[in-house]
């Protein structure tokens, strides 16, 4: 009941610092000092504030795209286990809950960024679409792969069970799924080498571009549904990267909270060392990444 | 008596080859005419005398011998052809595809079991021959005249068969021989004389409009 | 014909009966003058025996009776049986359901007003094409079967050439009517081999054949020629898209939502005749069941028709069933019931969603093209202003379409997904889990499509000003989509009931194997599926209620969309469906085969240039219309026989005459 | 009785010949028609005894074939009403007596034992029609009659050839000379094989000349073609149906002999090779009557392929008969309205048949469907007991030839049919004072509705007669 509790509250609180995390870690490689951790929390209560602004060509289409994103992205932070904790929900097959779940809020996000009218987020969602249907296949590699591993079929336990010891048992596996899955994480949360959160050249962007008519707590919404994804995605990730787990529970959730903070930092890393990929380029990534959780699957099988 | 209807049929079969090998239309109708009249007697030489025979004699005569060649001859006449010009097949190789089929009906009439009073008689080889010898003329000639000879020249060969059953099943012989007669006179000359209007011609190379593209 | 009854009214007795009402329903209009009653009669007819027909369906669905009624008649094809058991029950079902909300979408859509020629011969062959396939479900004749099945295929055909003025459907009408010929034809020998086998042609009871004889094979092999050719299985699928695109909507409904189902209905009834099936028949269904998702989704994202996306997805759904179907099969033959039970369950749950959103979708076009007036998408855009219940209704369909949670569609895919998942745990062919990648794929190229579909038609503002009379959909066509709709929604929330629909079919095709355990099981874990639907539903509702509050405290204005820093926007700048999917399609080209015309810009000044992207349909254009040709080119070479001169044909005569006599001596 | 058969037509036919109205023969051809069918279903249900010299024998074979060309009769000669009503510019004389002449021929074929006897009608029923294929006076109409009566009579002459050898096969056996069937089923095995072997030949060939089987149809497309619609349908749905029954006889005779193999396969070969035959030159055809021609080529080669299979086939020709026949009535008959409307026979001219003649484009289109085997269609039934049989009997190769080549002839069909009905007129297409009526649509309406009715449902009695009639065919070692 407790560990429900502090999993409900960090997956409200959290999300907005590992961005804010990340842009220090930017700023500092840049030389900069760079905007408070704090920065994300601010920019989201600002917003709240703020009037907001809607198209005249819009209809309700538009207005339910933020709701459901963040709906999705809610449930879908209570199926993943944070730290060795067991989530609020989790039943057998719940993983292929969790896959659908983003998928349904990308069905509304483009819906809504297809309710402007304009081109530049009509061309956002239409990479939006390509790239997570590249995407998906290798989230469910991943599935797989862990499925096996665990010998259960519910997103906490296999998740749970990945350990020190699985790692010396399949490292090579492993191996191959991080990498795998670290690409998924950028391109699903957009970050860089697939999509640039600050620039503001339209044509190049992603994400940022469906969003551009929203505005005021739609926006905050939005914002805060992204941290939220980055969050729980980020969650999977660290239980396959840094598996730490102690008996304690305390320690456990002290354990989540810092890996998750290192994750942040390294995501800051990757993004400060490297450039946005040419659009052309991106697809093969994806395909990269697929074919590199194929071979673990492939090694966990045989 | 035997012998006299053996030679007769060699005549028939040396009728057949003059046929094949004739290109002048006037003279093949006579040579029908000919065959007819010879078929006319046939009957007399293996049967015992009756007046029933002589009834048939005389029909068969008066019409394949006089009626028809007569028939043919007006329809020739109005249309002002002499001859048979370009065959399908050459006359040499009708010639000897002729003779082939002739060595091949006396081979086949070999092999068929016959009655002892009929063992000697060259009738079985003699029809089969002359039913070539009208497919033959069928297959290799143009005009309507010729098709309609060779029609009449297979019929004489399926006549030359039926002699055998003449006293067995008289009434079915006759039937037959003079069904086949009015197809040959009168609708064909009919048929012949409407071709003769339409087409002013009788070369059947003008009857080829209903085909398959 | 006259029905020697056993027994009292009983539910079977009220299906069949039904059946034929929905039959005769169309026949009063043939001969009332005026134009109107007839559909209206016929309207209500259908619909009454819908609510005779579904409870009575259901009844003998969950009461495991096998109903036997005996049909006089006067044909010597031995005893004519029609018989109810829980598998006829089950797909009686969509039957009753799609036939009853097109008959009343049809008074709005089709009015006899407008239409005298056609409305008559509509709704009469509507009725037929319902009533024979309810009946081609009870039929246990193989010859009675295949009368049934023709008059159904050849309604359809009638159906789909309402419009025969227009060359295209003329075209799509030919293309349909040979390919389902095709099929009958196979279908005929399938029986024939069955009567050789047991000796009459009654249909043979379940698990009474052996598998392993070159018969048996071939039986399958026909089976799955005849009865996948209907259900649009790839390779057999050439006519399937052009004619669910040309028929009038609500019947491309009843086609897509019902008819397809008819071949899987042959299919799973032929697989329950053998005991002990051997891998091969399984492993071949489901490669042609994925190969037919991934293709028949990939073709979708392609297309510019509304229909004809919709006619593509379909094929993607009936792969992802026989997909089911095929692993069920392996199942089977390696004796791992959680894979039968799950596939099974899988498969048969898909063909009911799909029987309900593909009609909701279909009828939703339907009254699309019934306000705009064309079928291209790219001319389309911004209808959800217009007609905002269309817009949420078709909303529905295409998220349950795409199997996203918390709509019908997810569960059945849901189930599939669990049971190649427990092949982790099987001893043999475990590299079946290899199909949850795939369909994954599957998945996500449905999302693109039908955000590309749902976003070039309702959303953004019209393209063109093809109709300007854009206007909400009449009640008539609202109802039924409605009602569909709310299905969707309840499955989606409730699965326990969906498996409790879906077990009794199973059980009488595998009795094995259904233990009050499993069901119990799978209905206590869908139970948790559908408690996070609810959350998900509550969830939402909690944010709407949030921002609806921060909204009330902060100024709302409206302005233009933003066109950043451009100020001329106009409606053809906006992403058209073509170019949303330009990016998706072209990973796929190698398969799609576009025609693609790019103009070369050149200058300083270049002059207007067109651009364009047709989708084809790559099987019929590339191998079916070439052998066509060929054929014909071979025939009109060996015509030249027939050449008119008269000495040739007495050759013939003659020639055979000659090889006769030689034969026989 | 007897002779009331033959008698009842022929006193027609001298009615006919002598009044000098052409408006009111075709009614007295219908009247006569009339009381022939009504004769017919009379000595269908009281049977007259087999005549004392055996001549005469009205067994169930004859039933059946006399039965379907006596409605097929009368249904022409009812639509001949509302036909000639638009071809009043020329005598309808000659056709109306060759019509009567025909009948009582046909008439005669089915009723006789007596096969010189039956030859003879056979003749009578060619050269009858000859005069009314050459209807419309043309040089291809004086073409195809000549090419129809050339064939015809070549091949009537070798099934003459044909019959001679059996006598003679009596003869040389030393038993009773004769061409009754009865004496011969009954001295069947003492006759010598050579002449029987040679006497089958020639008659498989004389009378399967006269019924179209490939490569003996070369007439039929000519004939079909130019004769007038009415005309079509009798030749194809009557004398193919007379000349099979003679083809029936032999079988009969050789089930006595112990030849019967080699003629099932002799029919099964030929068949097989009309069914592909009528598939090759159906595949775009230009002519739609000659398209009929070729399918009555393929039906014809159906009935073979099914009379050489036996056993439950047998059942299936024999309801191939009444099938085939009525649906050839419907589709010759309602082409001859479309052809009288468009005042064309090619299928590049005819176009949205349905829009201009609403009832015969229909009935053409159903008698497509009802032809080409679909239920709920009489033929299907006939087709598919043909088809299962061949299965049954595990004679697959066999089957598989048959079913291929239905389904190219079914696409060949369609791709010159559907274009035909279907679509818009157009607008270049000459107008002519062809409209349907009562008297040219109600016959082959009539017809359409019996295929209809066979299909669902077969009568008792009819059943029975097929029946007994496939007893008469039946193998009995």
């Amino acid at each position: 009941m407790l560990n429900s509790i502090i999993h409900i509250f960090l997956a409200l609180v959290m999300p907005p610092l590992l961005l804010g995390i990340i842009g220090k870690t930017k700023a500092a490689f840049a030389g900069r000092v760079g905007a408070p951790f704090l920065q994300p929390y601010y920019d989201l209560f600002r917003l709240l504030q703020k009037g907001s602004v809607f198209s005249t060509t819009t209809s309700w289409v538009f207005r339910a795209g933020p709701i459901v994103a963040l709906a999705t992205t809610a449930i879908a932070a209570l199926l993943v286990p944070f730290g060795a904790h067991t989530p609020p929900i989790s039943f057998d097959g719940d993983m292929i809950l969790y896959a659908y779940l983003f998928a349904l809020g990308r069905f509304f996000t483009m819906a809504a960024a297809l309710d402007t009218g304009s081109s530049f987020e009509g061309m956002g969602s239409a990479r939006e679409a390509t790239f997570s249907c590249l995407a998906e296949p290798t989230l469910f590699f991943a599935l797989i792969t862990l499925s096996r591993l665990s010998g259960s079929f519910s997103l906490s336990s296999m998740l749970i069970n990945i350990s020190f010891g699985v790692w010396l048992s399949n490292g090579a596996a492993l191996i191959l799924l991080v990498g795998g899955m670290f690409i998924v994480l950028l391109a699903e949360n957009c970050r860089i080498p697939f999509d640039d959160p600050n620039t503001h050249l339209e044509l190049t962007m992603i994400h940022e571009v469906m969003v551009l008519d929203h505005s005021g707590p739609a926006f905050a919404l939005i914002q805060y549904a992204a941290a939220l994804k980055l969050f729980v995605l980020g969650a999977f990730f660290v239980h396959l990267a840094l598996p730490y787990a102690t008996g304690n529970a305390a320690l456990d959730w002290a354990l989540f909270i810092i890996s998750m903070l290192e994750l942040a930092v390294v995501i800051g890393v990757v993004e400060s060392a490297m450039a946005r990929l040419r659009m052309v380029r991106i697809p093969q990534l994806l395909v990269a990444a697929t074919i590199l959780a194929a071979f673990s699957t492939l090694l966990v099988i045989r | 008596m035997i012998t006299l209807a053996d030679q007769l049929l060699v005549l028939v079969l040396l009728i057949n080859f003059i046929l094949l090998g004739t290109s002048r239309l006037f003279f093949s109708i006579r040579a029908v005419a000919v065959q007819g009249v010879l078929l006319g007697i046939l009957p007399g030489l293996i049967h015992p005398f009756s007046w029933h025979l002589v009834g048939i004699t005389i029909v068969i005569i008066a019409v394949k011998g006089f009626v028809i060649p007569q028939l043919l001859g007006r329809a020739v006449r109005s249309a002002e052809i002499k001859r048979e010009a370009e065959p399908f097949v050459g006359y040499v190789a009708t010639l000897l595809l002729g003779a082939l089929f002739t060595a091949f009906s006396f081979g086949f009439a070999g092999r068929l079991p016959m009655l002892p009073e009929h063992q000697n008689y060259m009738f079985v080889p003699a029809s089969i021959a002359t039913l070539m010898a009208g497919f033959l003329i069928l297959t290799t000639r143009r005009k309507v005249i010729s098709q309609v000879i060779g029609y009449l020249v297979l019929d004489n060969g399926i006549f030359i068969f039926g002699l055998l059953l003449a006293e067995a099943m008289p009434i079915m012989v006759e039937a037959g021989a003079l069904l086949d007669l009015l197809v040959g006179t009168f609708v064909m000359g009919i048929v012949i004389n409407q071709i003769n209007r339409e087409f002013s011609s009788l070369d059947t190379s003008l009857l080829t409009s209903l085909k398959e593209e | 014909m006259y029905f020697a009854l056993q027994g009292a009214l009983d539910p079977a007795l009220v299906a069949l009966s039904a059946a034929l009402l929905i039959g005769c329903a169309g026949v009063p209009g043939l001969f009332l003058r005026k134009p109107g009653p007839g559909q209206i009669i016929a309207a209500a007819g259908t619909i009454l025996a819908a609510f005779a027909g579904v409870p009575s369906s259901l009844l003998l669905l969950y009461s495991h009776t096998t109903t036997t009624y005996l049909l006089e008649w006067g044909l010597p094809f031995g005893p004519c049986e029609l018989v109810i058991d829980p598998l006829s029950a089950f797909f009686l079902l969509p039957v009753f359901l799609v036939s009853a909300a097109g008959s009343l979408f049809a008074v709005g859509y089709w009015p006899a007003a407008e239409h005298r020629t056609t409305e008559r011969g509509l709704t009469f062959f509507y009725g037929l094409l319902a009533s024979s396939m309810a009946l081609l479900l009870m039929a246990r004749n193989g010859v009675f079967f295949i009368m049934v099945w023709e008059v159904m295929a050849l309604s359809a055909y009638f159906l789909l050439v309402t419009e025969h003025e227009r060359e295209d459907v003329r075209r799509a009408g030919i293309v349909y009517l040979i390919a389902t010929h095709t099929g009958t034809a196979a279908l005929v020998v399938y029986f024939s081999l069955l009567a050789s086998q047991t000796g009459s042609f009654l249909l043979p009871a379940a698990g009474s054949l052996s598998a392993f004889s070159s018969t048996a094979s071939l039986i399958v092999l026909t089976a799955f020629v005849g009865f996948g050719a209907k259900a649009g299985i790839m390779p057999f699928h050439i006519w399937l898209p052009s004619a669910h695109a040309n028929a009038p909507s609500h019947v491309s409904a009843v086609m897509s939502g019902v008819m397809l189902k008819m071949g899987m209905y042959g299919l799973f009834r032929t697989l329950t005749y053998f005991y002990e099936p051997p891998f091969l028949w399984g492993a071949v269904l489901t490669v042609c069941g994925i190969t037919s998702a991934l293709l028949g989704i990939a073709f979708a994202v392609a297309q510019h028709d509304l229909k004809r996306l919709l006619a593509c997805s379909s094929i993607e759904n009936i792969g992802i069933i026989t997909t089911g179907l095929g692993v069920a099969l392996l199942g089977v033959s390696s004796h791992n019931n959680t894979l039968v039970y799950l596939g099974m369950a899988g498969a048969l749950l898909h063909i009911l969603n799909h029987s309900f959103f593909k009609p909701l979708l279909f009828l939703g076009s339907g009254a699309i093209i019934h306000a705009v007036g064309t079928r291209d998408m790219n001319l389309m855009g911004g209808l959800g202003k217009s007609m905002p219940r269309v817009t949420l209704l078709f909303l529905v369909g295409s998220v349950a379409i795409c199997g996203i949670p918390p709509l019908n569609g997810f569960v059945s895919e849901f189930l599939l997904y669990l049971g190649l998942f427990r092949q982790l745990e099987a001893v043999s062919l475990t590299y079946l889990v290899f199909l949850a990648p795939l369909l994954a794929l599957v998945g996500g190229l449905a999302v693109v499509a039908f955000t590309k579909l749902f976003g070039s038609v309702f959303l953004g503002t019209p393209r063109s000003t093809v109709a300007p009379h854009f206007h909400e959909a009449g009640v008539t066509m609202l109802l039924p989509m409605f009602f569909f709709a709310l299905l969707c929604l309840l499955i989606g929330v409730a699965p326990q009931i969906a498996l409790r629909l879906v077990s009794p079919a199973i059980e009488f095709i595998y009795p094995q194997l259904v233990s009050p355990s499993i069901t119990a099981g799978y209905g206590d874990l869908l139970g948790r599926l559908s408690l996070s639907g609810v959350l998900l539903i509550a969830a939402a509702a909690l944010v709407t209620l949030f921002w609806k509050w921060r909204l009330g405290k902060v100024p709302v204005s409206a302005t233009p969309t933003w066109g950043c820093g451009y100020q001329r926007v106009t409606a053809r700048m906006q992403y058209g469906g073509a170019a949303f999917s330009e990016l998706a399609v072209s990973v796929f080209n190698g398969i799609l085969r576009q025609r693609i015309e790019r103009p070369t810009i050149a200058g300083l000044f270049p002059v207007a240039a067109h651009c364009s992207d047709q989708p084809t349909e790559t099987f019929l254009e590339r191998v079916i219309s070439p052998l066509f040709a060929l054929t014909g080119i071979a025939f009109a070479f060996l015509r030249r026989l027939q050449n008119g001169l008269m000495h040739m044909y007495v050759l013939y005569i003659f020639a055979t005459l000659f090889i006769l006599m030689l034969w026989a001596h | 009785m007897y002779a009331a058969l033959i008698i009842i037509p022929l006193i027609g036919a001298a009615v006919t010949w002598l009044i000098p109205y052409d408006r009111l023969r075709p009614k007295i051809l219908s009247l006569f028609t009339l009381a022939h069918l009504g004769m017919t279903i009379n000595m269908i249900s009281f049977t007259p005894p087999e005549s004392p010299d055996g001549w005469f024998h009205f067994d169930a074979l004859g039933k059946i074939v006399l039965l379907s060309t006596s409605i097929l009769f009368l249904t022409c000669a009812v639509y001949s009403i509302g036909y000639l009503y638009y071809r009043r510019e020329r005598s309808n004389r000659v056709m109306c007596v060759g019509l009567l002449v025909c009948l009582s021929a046909a008439s005669l074929v089915t009723i006789t034992h007596h096969l010189g006897l039956m030859w003879v009608a056979l003749e009578t029923t060619t050269i009858s029609m000859a005069p009314l294929i050459y209807f419309n006076r043309n040089a291809r109409s004086i073409e195809a009659t000549w090419k129809y009566l050339l064939i015809c009579s070549v091949g009537v002459a070798l099934a003459l050839l044909g019959l001679y050898f059996l006598g003679y096969a009596t003869i040389v056996a030393r038993v009773e000379p004769s061409l009754l069937l009865d004496d011969l089923v009954r001295d069947a095995g003492k006759l010598s094989s050579g002449w029987v072997h040679a006497a089958f030949v020639f008659l498989l060939v004389g009378f399967g000349t006269k019924m179209g089987l490939a490569p003996l149809h070369t007439w039929k497309p000519d004939a079909y073609g130019e004769a007038p619609g009415l005309v079509g349908a009798l030749l194809s749905g009557g004398l193919v149906n007379l000349a099979f029954l003679a083809l029936l006889r032999v079988y009969q005779l050789c089930l006595a002999t112990k030849e019967i193999i080699f003629f099932q396969n002799a029919l099964i070969y030929m068949g097989l090779f009309s069914m592909i035959v009528a598939a090759i030159f159906m595949a775009r055809q230009a002519d739609f009557k000659r398209m009929l021609a070729y399918s009555s080529v393929e039906h014809v080669g159906i009935m073979a392929v099914a009379l050489g299979l036996g056993g439950k086939a047998i059942f299936g020709v024999l309801f191939h008969i009444f099938a085939n026949g009525l649906t050839k009535g419907v589709l010759f008959l309602s082409a001859g309205n479309i052809h009288r409307s468009y005042n064309s026979k090619s299928t590049d001219h005819v176009r949205g048949a349905l829009k201009r003649l609403p009832w015969s484009g229909g009935l053409f289109l159903a008698g497509f469907i009802a032809i080409t085997g679909s239920p709920p269609f009489a033929p299907f039934i006939s087709e598919f007991t043909i088809i299962s049989s061949a299965f049954i009997q595990g004679r697959l190769l066999i089957g598989a030839i048959f079913l291929i080549s239905l389904s190219v002839i079914f696409i060949g069909m369609a791709l010159t049919v559907l274009p035909m009905v279907m679509g818009g007129v157009p607008s270049d297409s000459e107008t002519t004072s062809y409209r349907d009526t009562v008297w040219t649509v109600g016959p082959p309406l009539f017809l359409l509705l019996l295929v209809f009715l066979l299909g669902v449902w077969i009568p008792a009695p009819l059943m029975t007669l097929l029946r007994d009639a496939s007893t008469l065919l039946e193998v009995h070692q």
